[in-house]
C-alpha cells in the first residue's frame, strides 16, 4: 500500500514533467526578432510589497514604446513582455529564466529594487542576455567582488554618488553642524546613501547626532521622530522613497521640527507635495537625475505626453527612469544594427552622450551611468532649481 | 503480511524514481527541458518539500500551524551561511539548514502547541514574522538586502531531497507513531486518555516537518541566488498553507498533486501580471466554496487506483491489505 | 494473589473551579477485580470525578494512588501507562480513523519500534506493527467488531461505537477500567448484551472495574458495591441492597426526579 | 519626561487606530469564529470610498465617514454573503483560506481597477490644531481619532448588550443551533455581524486617512494583521477588550521605538502576543473555557 503511494505521488510527478518536457520541445522555436518585433522582458514588481515602484517604471516604458513603435527600429516594432515578480527574489529569477527561455527576449529591463535585480543577475549573465535595471542603486549590482557584471547595466546613479552630494550641500551651503539621518532600513538604496553621508558630513567636521531608522511600507514615525527631537540636529538627512518621506515631513512638522531636511531622489513625485503638504515641505531639499518642472522642452513634452496618456497623472522619478530605461535600450538597438543580445550589450556599454529626461548618459567602467545631479529646493510645493553639481 | 511483496513494491516504486531521474537529467543535459522548464521543476519540487512537511503537522497531527516560512527562512539562512561563510560542502548545507529549522521548531513548539486551534495559528504566525524580523536586524547576513548565495541545487540533490521527505513522512505516519499523531489530531483528549504523550507527538511531528522546511530552505536559497527576509514573511506560509489545504487536509498525495498544480498555474499566470493574483485569489474563493475539503479530501491517491474496500480511512490504511 | 491491599485508593479528594467546589472530600477504595458502580443524580460530579482519576484535572486537595503509587499531578498518558484506562460519556473515537486504528492507538504505550526503525523501516518496525495487529484484532474478535475493522469508527452505530470504545480502552492493558456511562442511549437489550460483555471482560482480564450510570437498575443488577455522589460530595455507599434502602440516596434521586 | 509622555501620547494615537479596526475583528470572530483577513482590506476600501466622497463629492469629514460605513457595511454583507455562508458548516481552515483568497481579491482587484499608486488624502478636510502642552505636541486629529473609536466603542456596547439584534448576536455567538431552534434569524444575525464589524472599518479607514494621509490598495494588510493582535491581546469577542489591546499594542510599539528598537517593534509585539497566548490564552480581559470532557 505505502509504496504504491509513493508510487502514485511520484507518477503525478512524471506526467508533470512530461507535459513540460513536451512543452519544451514544442516552444523552442522563437526569436527575439520575429515577424518585425523585437521582444524586451520586464521583469517588475507589479505586486506584493513594493508593487507601486514597478508599475510607475511599468507605465513609463510603456508610454516610451508607445513612441519609439510610431517610427520603430530600421522598421522594426519593440514589444514589451512583462513578467510580474511579486517583489519577491525566487520569482524574479523565474521571470528572467522564462523571459529568456521562454519569450526569448533581447534584453530585459527589471528589477525596481537592488535585490530583485541581484537575484537575476547570474542568468542573465550565463545566457548573455543584457539586464538593465532602471532604478537599483546598489554599487555591486553591476560589480561583484570587484569583477564587472558586463551585461548588467543601469539607468539611474549609485548610491554613493548622491549621499556624498547632499553631504557637500548640507556642510557647505546650509552650514550645518549636527545631523540626524533616519534611515529606511528595508532599502539598500537609504543604507547606502546615509553611509555615503555620513562618511563625509563627518569628514568635513559635522556631527552626526543619531540615527534612526525605519522601514519602508510603515506609516507611522512618531516615536522615532520624537527621538530625533530629543537630540535637538541641526539637518535631517532622510534617504528615503516619497511614500513614506512625505508622511515623515509632516509628522516631524507637526511635533514642531522646523529644521532643514534632505533626500534624493527618491522623494521625487508630486505625491510627496499631496502627502507632506505644500507648508510642511518648506525647507527641504533634494538631490535629483532631473527636474519635473524643468523648462527643459525634452522634459515637458514627457510630462505632456505622460499626462495625456495616464489621466493627467504626473510622472515621479521611477516614471522618468522607466521611460528612460526603454529608450537606453531602443538607442542601443539602432546602433548595434541588430537584435542580437551580444550586440545590443556592447552597444549599450558604449553609451556616451545620449539625451535622456534624467541626464545626459555616459556609462563608466563599471557600467554605472556618469549623470549630473541637481539639487532642488521645495518652496510652497515647488521644486525649485539650486544647483547643479557634476560628478 | 508478506513482507518480500512488501519490500519488492517498496524497491519498485525507487527504481521508478530511479529511472525518471535519470531520464530527466538527460534532457536537462540535452536541452530539450530548456532553463525555464528546469526552473520550473526545482520551484515544484522545493514546494513539494514544503506542502509534505507542512502535511505532517496540519494535515496528520491537525496543528494549525501558518508560520512554515519562519522555518523556510531558518533553513534557507542557515545553510547559506554554512556554504558561503563557511565554505563547507553543499551536502552538510542541507542538513545543516534542517537542523536548524528543527531546533527552531523545538523552541518555538514546546511553549506554544499547548494552544488549540486559532490560538495555536495566530502564534506560529506571530513565529514567523519574528523570524523575518531578526534576520532583517542581523547585518552579518546583510540584514535587509538579503545574502546572495551561489547556485548548487542540482537536479540529483532536489530529487534526492524530495524522495527522503516523502518517504519519511509516509514511513511516519504509517506506523504506530503517525497513528499516534493523527490520534491527536482526531481527538486530543481521548488520545490523552488511550496513553499517547500528546506533546511529544506534536512537538515530534513540529520537529520533523520544521526539519523538511529546512531542508526545503536550504534547496530554496542554493536556487534562488539570493535570499531576502521579506521573501519569507506571512504570505509565503500562506502560499504553503494553500498547497495542502488544496490538496485536501490529511492527504499526503493531495498536497505533492496541488505542489504541482498550483506551482504550474502560478507559472503560467505570471505571463499575465495584470490579472494574475486577481485570477489565483478567486481560483481560491471558487475551490473551497465548490470543494472545501480540497481536491483529495483526505483520501490518498492509491485509493481510487485501487478496487474494493482496503482503502477506507483516509491516511492511515497502512497494512490493510496484510490481513485481508 | 494478596488480597486486601485496594487497588486505588482516593483519600479525601476534592477540586475547585474557582470559588466553586465540584467534588470535595470523597474517600474511595477499589480492591483487586471488585466491580464497583459510582451513582448520583445529573451534576453530582460524577464525570469530574473521573476526570480527577485520569488526570484530566488536578485535584485542589487529596490524593490518589493505584496499587500503592501516587498519581497526583501525573498526565493523563502516563496515568493510563501506569494502568488506569476510561471510556467518555460523550463518544470519543477518533473518527475517521478505521476501527482497527483506532484499537492500535491505544496499543501504541505497549509497541516497542521506535521511530527511527519506522523511519528506517527496519525489522522491528514491521514485527511490533505486526503484533500491534494481531493484538488488536484479537480484541475486536472479542467485541465482535472485527468484520466492521476497516470501516471508519464514524460510519458504526451507535452500539457499535460504544463497544468499540470499550474496545479500545481495554487495549491499553489497564488494570482499572473506567467506564462512563457506557448503556446511555442504548436500548435494553442492547444494554444487557453489554453487561454481560462487562463481565465477561472482567473475568478474562481480571479487570477491575468502576463504573457511572445514570440507571439505578441496571447498577443494582451488576455491581458488588456501589459509591453514591451528590453534589460533589460521597452521601452513601454499600451493596446494591443498602443502597436502595438508604435515605439519603432516595432523597437525592426523588429530589431530581421532583425538579 | 517630556519625551517619554510624548511617547505615550504618539502610542494612544496609532493604538487608537488598531483599536478602531480591532472592534470590527473582534466582533466577526466572535460571532463565526472565523479570523476575517479581509477585514484590512475592507478597511482599505473603506479608506478609498471616503477619498473618493471627499475629493470628487466635495464632502466634508462626517459625511464622508458616513458614506463610508455604509458603503463597507453592504460591501461585508456581500462578501460574507458571497464567500463565507456557503462555508458555515465546512472546516474552520477551509474559511480561513477562503478569507485570505477574499483578502487577495479585493487587493489585486482594487489594484486591477485603479492601479498601485497611492492617493494622499486633502490636509484641510478637518481644520483641527495641535496642542503643545509643556513640550508635548497632541495632535488634533489624534485626540479626534481617540474620540471616535471611544464613540463607536460605547455604540458598540450599547448595541450589543441593549438592543434586540445584541442579543441575537451573544446567542448566536454562544451557541448557534441553539439560537436557531429559539426562532433567532441566525443568518440575519451573522450579516448584521459583517455589516457592523464592516462599518467599523470603513470608518477606521476614513480616519487613517485623514491622520496619516496616505492610502493605498495593500495598506490594510499590516493595520489588519495588528489589529487582529490587538483583538487577541484583549480578548477575542470582547469589545473592551479590542479598544483596550489595540491602545496597550500601540502604546507598546511607541516605547519600543523609543529605546532605539524601532526595527525590532513589530517583533516585540509578536513576542508579547505569544507570550499572552501562553500564559493567558483568553486575552486580558477574557476568561478561560475549558473544554468539557
Amino acid at each position: 500500500m505505502r509504496k504504491k503511494k509513493v508510487a502514485g505521488v511520484f507518477m503525478s510527478l512524471m506526467v508533470a514533467a512530461g507535459v513540460m518536457a513536451g512543452c519544451g520541445s514544442a516552444n523552442t522555436s522563437g526569436d527575439g526578432d520575429k515577424d518585425g518585433v523585437i521582444k524586451i522582458g520586464a521583469n517588475l514588481e507589479l505586486s506584493g510589497g513594493v508593487a507601486s515602484y514597478g508599475q510607475s517604471i511599468k507605465e513609463g516604458i510603456e508610454l516610451a514604446f508607445e513612441e519609439i513603435n510610431k517610427e520603430g527600429i530600421d522598421g522594426k516594432k519593440l514589444k514589451l513582455v512583462p513578467f510580474d515578480n511579486k517583489s519577491d527574489a525566487p520569482e524574479a529569477i523565474n521571470g528572467a529564466t522564462k523571459l529568456i527561455s521562454q519569450d526569448k527576449v533581447a534584453a530585459i529591463i527589471g528589477a525596481a529594487t537592488s535585490g530583485n535585480t541581484k537575484a537575476q543577475i547570474e542568468i542573465a549573465q550565463s545566457n548573455s542576455i543584457p539586464l538593465l535595471t532602471p532604478t537599483g542603486t546598489s554599487a555591486d549590482v553591476t560589480v561583484n567582488k570587484g569583477k564587472l557584471n558586463d551585461f548588467v547595466f543601469r539607468t539611474c546613479f549609485i548610491d554613493p554618488f548622491q549621499g556624498t552630494v547632499a553631504a557637500n550641500f548640507a556642510a557647505k551651503e546650509l552650514n550645518v553642524k549636527t545631523a540626524a539621518v533616519f534611515i529606511d532600513s528595508a532599502s539598500d538604496y537609504s543604507k547606502g546613501l546615509a553611509a555615503s553621508f555620513k562618511e563625509l558630513f563627518t569628514k568635513m567636521g559635522g556631527n552626526v547626532v543619531i540615527e534612526e531608522a525605519y522601514l519602508a511600507k510603515d506609516t507611522d514615525f512618531h516615536a522615532q521622530l520624537t527621538n530625533i527631537k530629543g537630540k535637538n540636529p541641526d539637518f535631517i538627512f532622510v534617504p528615503g522613497y516619497y511614500e513614506e518621506v512625505g508622511l515623515i515631513v509632516k509628522q516631524a512638522r507637526e511635533l514642531g521640527l522646523k529644521v532643514p531636511m534632505m533626500g534624493a531622489d527618491g522623494w521625487d513625485s508630486p505625491k510627496l507635495v499631496e502627502l507632506a503638504g505644500k507648508d510642511a515641505l518648506n525647507n527641504t531639499f533634494i538631490t535629483n537625475h532631473y527636474s519635473s518642472g524643468d523648462s527643459d522642452q525634452k522634459v515637458q513634452d514627457f510630462v505632456k505626453a505622460f499626462k495625456a496618456k495616464y489621466k493627467d497623472k504626473s510622472p515621479d522619478a521611477f516614471n522618468a527612469l522607466g521611460y528612460d530605461s526603454a529608450y537606453f535600450i531602443a538607442d542601443a538597438i539602432k546602433r548595434a544594427g541588430s537584435s542580437d543580445p551580444k550586440k545590443i550589450q556592447k552597444a549599450l556599454a558604449e553609451t556616451d552622450g545620449l539625451e535622456l529626461i534624467t541626464g545626459k548618459m555616459k556609462l563608466d567602467k563599471n557600467h554605472d551611468p556618469i549623470k549630473a545631479a541637481v539639487i532642488l529646493e521645495y518652496q510652497n510645493g515647488e521644486q525649485t532649481f539650486k544647483t547643479k553639481v557634476n560628478p | 503480511m508478506n513482507l518480500l511483496k512488501k519490500a519488492k513494491g517498496f524497491w519498485g516504486t525507487i527504481v521508478l524514481v530511479v529511472i525518471f531521474s535519470v531520464v530527466t537529467q538527460l534532457l536537462i543535459n540535452g536541452g530539450t527541458l530548456n532553463s525555464f522548464y528546469v526552473n520550473t521543476l526545482f520551484s515544484i519540487g522545493i514546494n513539494i518539500i514544503l506542502a509534505a512537511s507542512l502535511h505532517l503537522i496540519i494535515g496528520v497531527t491537525g496543528q494549525f500551524s501558518i508560520g512554515h516560512a519562519g522555518f523556510l527562512a531558518v533553513g534557507a539562512y542557515a545553510s547559506a551561511i554554512i556554504t558561503m561563510k563557511l565554505g563547507l560542502p553543499f551536502p552538510v548545507a542541507i542538513l545543516a539548514g534542517g537542523a536548524a529549522a528543527a531546533i527552531a521548531g523545538l523552541i518555538i513548539g514546546i511553549p506554544t502547541l499547548r494552544l488549540r486551534g486559532d490560538y495555536l495559528a495566530i502564534a506560529t504566525l506571530g513565529f514567523g514574522e519574528i523570524v523575518k524580523i531578526v534576520f532583517l536586524n542581523i547585518d552579518y547576513i546583510g540584514g535587509a538586502s538579503g545574502m546572495t548565495v551561489t547556485h548548487l541545487t542540482t537536479w540529483p540533490w532536489l530529487i534526492a531531497c524530495v524522495v527522503i521527505t516523502i518517504v519519511v513522512i509516509v514511513n511516519f505516519t504509517n506506523s504506530t507513531h503517525g497513528r499516534a499523531c493523527i490520534s491527536i489530531r482526531e481527538n486530543e483528549i481521548a488520545a490523552d486518555a488511550m496513553g499517547i504523550n500528546t506533546t511529544f507527538y506534536k512537538v515530534m511531528a513540529f520537529i520533523i516537518g520544521a526539519f523538511f522546511a529546512g531542508v526545503a530552505g536550504a534547496l530554496h536559497a542554493h536556487n534562488f541566488y539570493i535570499i531576502q527576509p521579506p521573501n519569507f514573511g506571512f504570505l509565503k506560509s500562506f502560499d504553503i498553507l494553500i498547497l495542502v489545504v488544496i490538496g485536501g487536509l490529511g492527504s499526503m498525495s493531495g498536497a505533492v498533486i496541488a505542489a504541482i498544480a498550483l506551482t504550474i498555474i502560478s507559472t503560467f499566470l505570471s505571463s499575465y501580471p495584470e490579472v494574475r493574483m486577481v485570477i489565483y485569489s478567486l481560483v481560491l474563493i471558487v475551490m473551497m466554496l465548490f470543494r472545501p475539503q480540497g481536491l483529495m479530501g483526505s483520501k490518498e491517491i492509491t485509493s481510487f487506483l485501487k478496487l474494493g474496500k482496503a482503502a477506507k480511512g483516509g491516511v492511515h490504511n497502512d497494512g490493510k491489505n496484510t490481513v485481508a | 494473589m494478596m488480597a486486601k491491599t485496594p487497588l486505588l485508593k482516593v483519600e479525601n479528594v476534592g477540586i475547585r473551579f474557582g470559588g466553586l467546589k465540584a467534588v470535595s472530600d470523597v474517600n474511595l477504595e477499589l480492591n483487586q477485580g471488585e466491580l464497583v458502580g459510582l451513582i448520583g443524580p445529573n451534576g453530582a460530579g460524577k464525570t469530574t470525578f473521573f476526570n480527577l482519576l485520569t488526570g484530566v484535572y488536578v485535584p485542589t486537595e487529596g490524593s490518589i494512588s493505584l496499587d500503592g503509587g501516587k498519581l497526583n499531578g501525573l498526565a493523563p498518558y502516563k496515568i493510563n501507562q501506569k494502568g488506569i484506562s476510561r471510556t467518555f460519556q460523550n463518544i470519543r473515537l477518533f473518527s475517521d480513523l478505521s476501527v482497527l486504528d483506532n484499537v492500535k492507538v491505544a496499543y501504541h504505550s505497549l509497541a516497542k519500534h521506535s521511530i527511527v526503525s519506522s523511519l528506517l523501516r527496519l525489522p522491528s518496525h514491521f514485527s511490533g506493527e505486526k503484533e500491534m495487529e494481531e493484538k488488536a484484532i484479537e480484541f475486536l474478535k472479542i467485541f465482535k467488531l472485527e468484520s466492521v475493522m476497516h470501516e471508519q469508527a464514524k460510519n458504526l452505530p451507535y452500539g457499535q461505537q460504544r463497544r468499540l470504545e470499550i474496545a479500545r480502552a481495554l487495549a491499553a492493558n489497564p488494570k482499572l477500567l473506567l467506564l462512563d456511562e457506557p448503556a446511555a442511549g442504548m436500548n435494553p437489550q442492547e444494554t444487557e448484551e453489554l453487561m454481560n460483555l462487562i463481565a465477561l471482560i472482567r473475568e478474562r482480564f481480571s479487570l477491575t472495574i468502576l463504573l457511572i450510570e445514570h440507571d439505578m437498575l441496571l447498577v443494582m443488577g451488576v455491581c458488588e458495591r456501589i459509591y453514591v455522589l451528590d453534589h460533589g460530595q460521597l452521601i452513601a455507599q454499600g451493596t446494591p441492597e443498602q443502597i436502595r434502602n438508604n435515605p439519603k440516596v432516595i432523597e437525592a434521586y426523588l429530589g431530581e426526579e421532583v425538579s | 519626561m517630556e519625551q517619554f509622555i510624548q511617547q505615550l501620547v504618539n502610542g494612544i494615537s496609532i493604538g487608537s487606530i488598531y483599536a478602531l479596526i480591532a472592534l470590527g475583528y473582534t466582533m466577526v470572530y466572535g460571532i463565526v469564529k472565523l479570523i476575517n483577513f479581509a477585514h484590512g482590506d475592507v478597511f482599505m476600501v473603506g479608506a478609498f470610498i471616503g477619498f473618493y466622497s471627499i475629493t470628487i463629492f466635495h464632502l466634508g469629514f462626517f459625511p464622508a465617514l458616513l458614506i463610508s460605513m455604509a458603503a463597507c457595511a453592504i460591501f461585508g454583507v456581500l462578501i460574507e454573503r458571497i464567500a463565507y455562508k456557503p462555508l458555515r458548516n465546512a472546516t474552520r481552515i477551509a474559511a480561513l483560506i477562503t478569507a485570505i483568497g477574499v483578502s487577495l481579491f479585493i487587493e489585486y482587484g482594487t489594484i486591477y481597477v485603479r492601479g498601485a499608486q497611492l492617493e494622499s488624502y486633502p490636509d484641510d478636510i478637518v481644520p483641527l490644531k495641535n496642542f503643545d502642552i509643556f513640550g508635548v505636541t497632541i495632535s488634533g486629529k489624534s485626540i479626534l481619532i481617540l474620540a471616535v473609536s471611544i464613540c463607536l466603542m460605547i455604540v458598540l456596547q450599547f448595541i450589543v448588550h441593549k438592543t434586540k439584534i445584541g442579543k441575537a448576536m451573544r446567542a448566536v455567538s454562544h451557541d448557534m443551533d441553539a439560537a436557531r431552534l429559539m426562532g433567532i434569524n441566525v443568518n440575519n444575525t451573522i450579516s448584521a455581524t459583517f455589516a457592523i464589524g464592516s462599518a467599523l472599518a470603513g470608518a477606521a479607514g476614513v480616519v487613517f486617512g485623514m491622520y496619516y494621509t496616505k492610502i493605498e490598495p495593500l495598506m490594510g494588510i499590516i493595520p489588519g494583521l495588528k489589529a487582529f493582535v490587538a483583538a487577541v491581546f484583549g480578548g477575542i469577542g470582547i469589545i473592551p477588550g479590542a479598544m483596550t489591546g489595540g491602545l496597550i499594542l500601540g502604546v507598546i510599539e511607541a516605547l519600543v521605538s523609543a529605546v532605539g528598537g524601532s526595527l525590532w517593534r513589530d517583533a516585540v509585539a509578536f513576542v508579547v502576543l505569544i507570550l499572552i497566548l501562553i500564559f493567558r490564552p483568553a486575552g486580558l480581559l477574557g476568561k478561560n473555557v475549558r473544554e468539557k470532557v
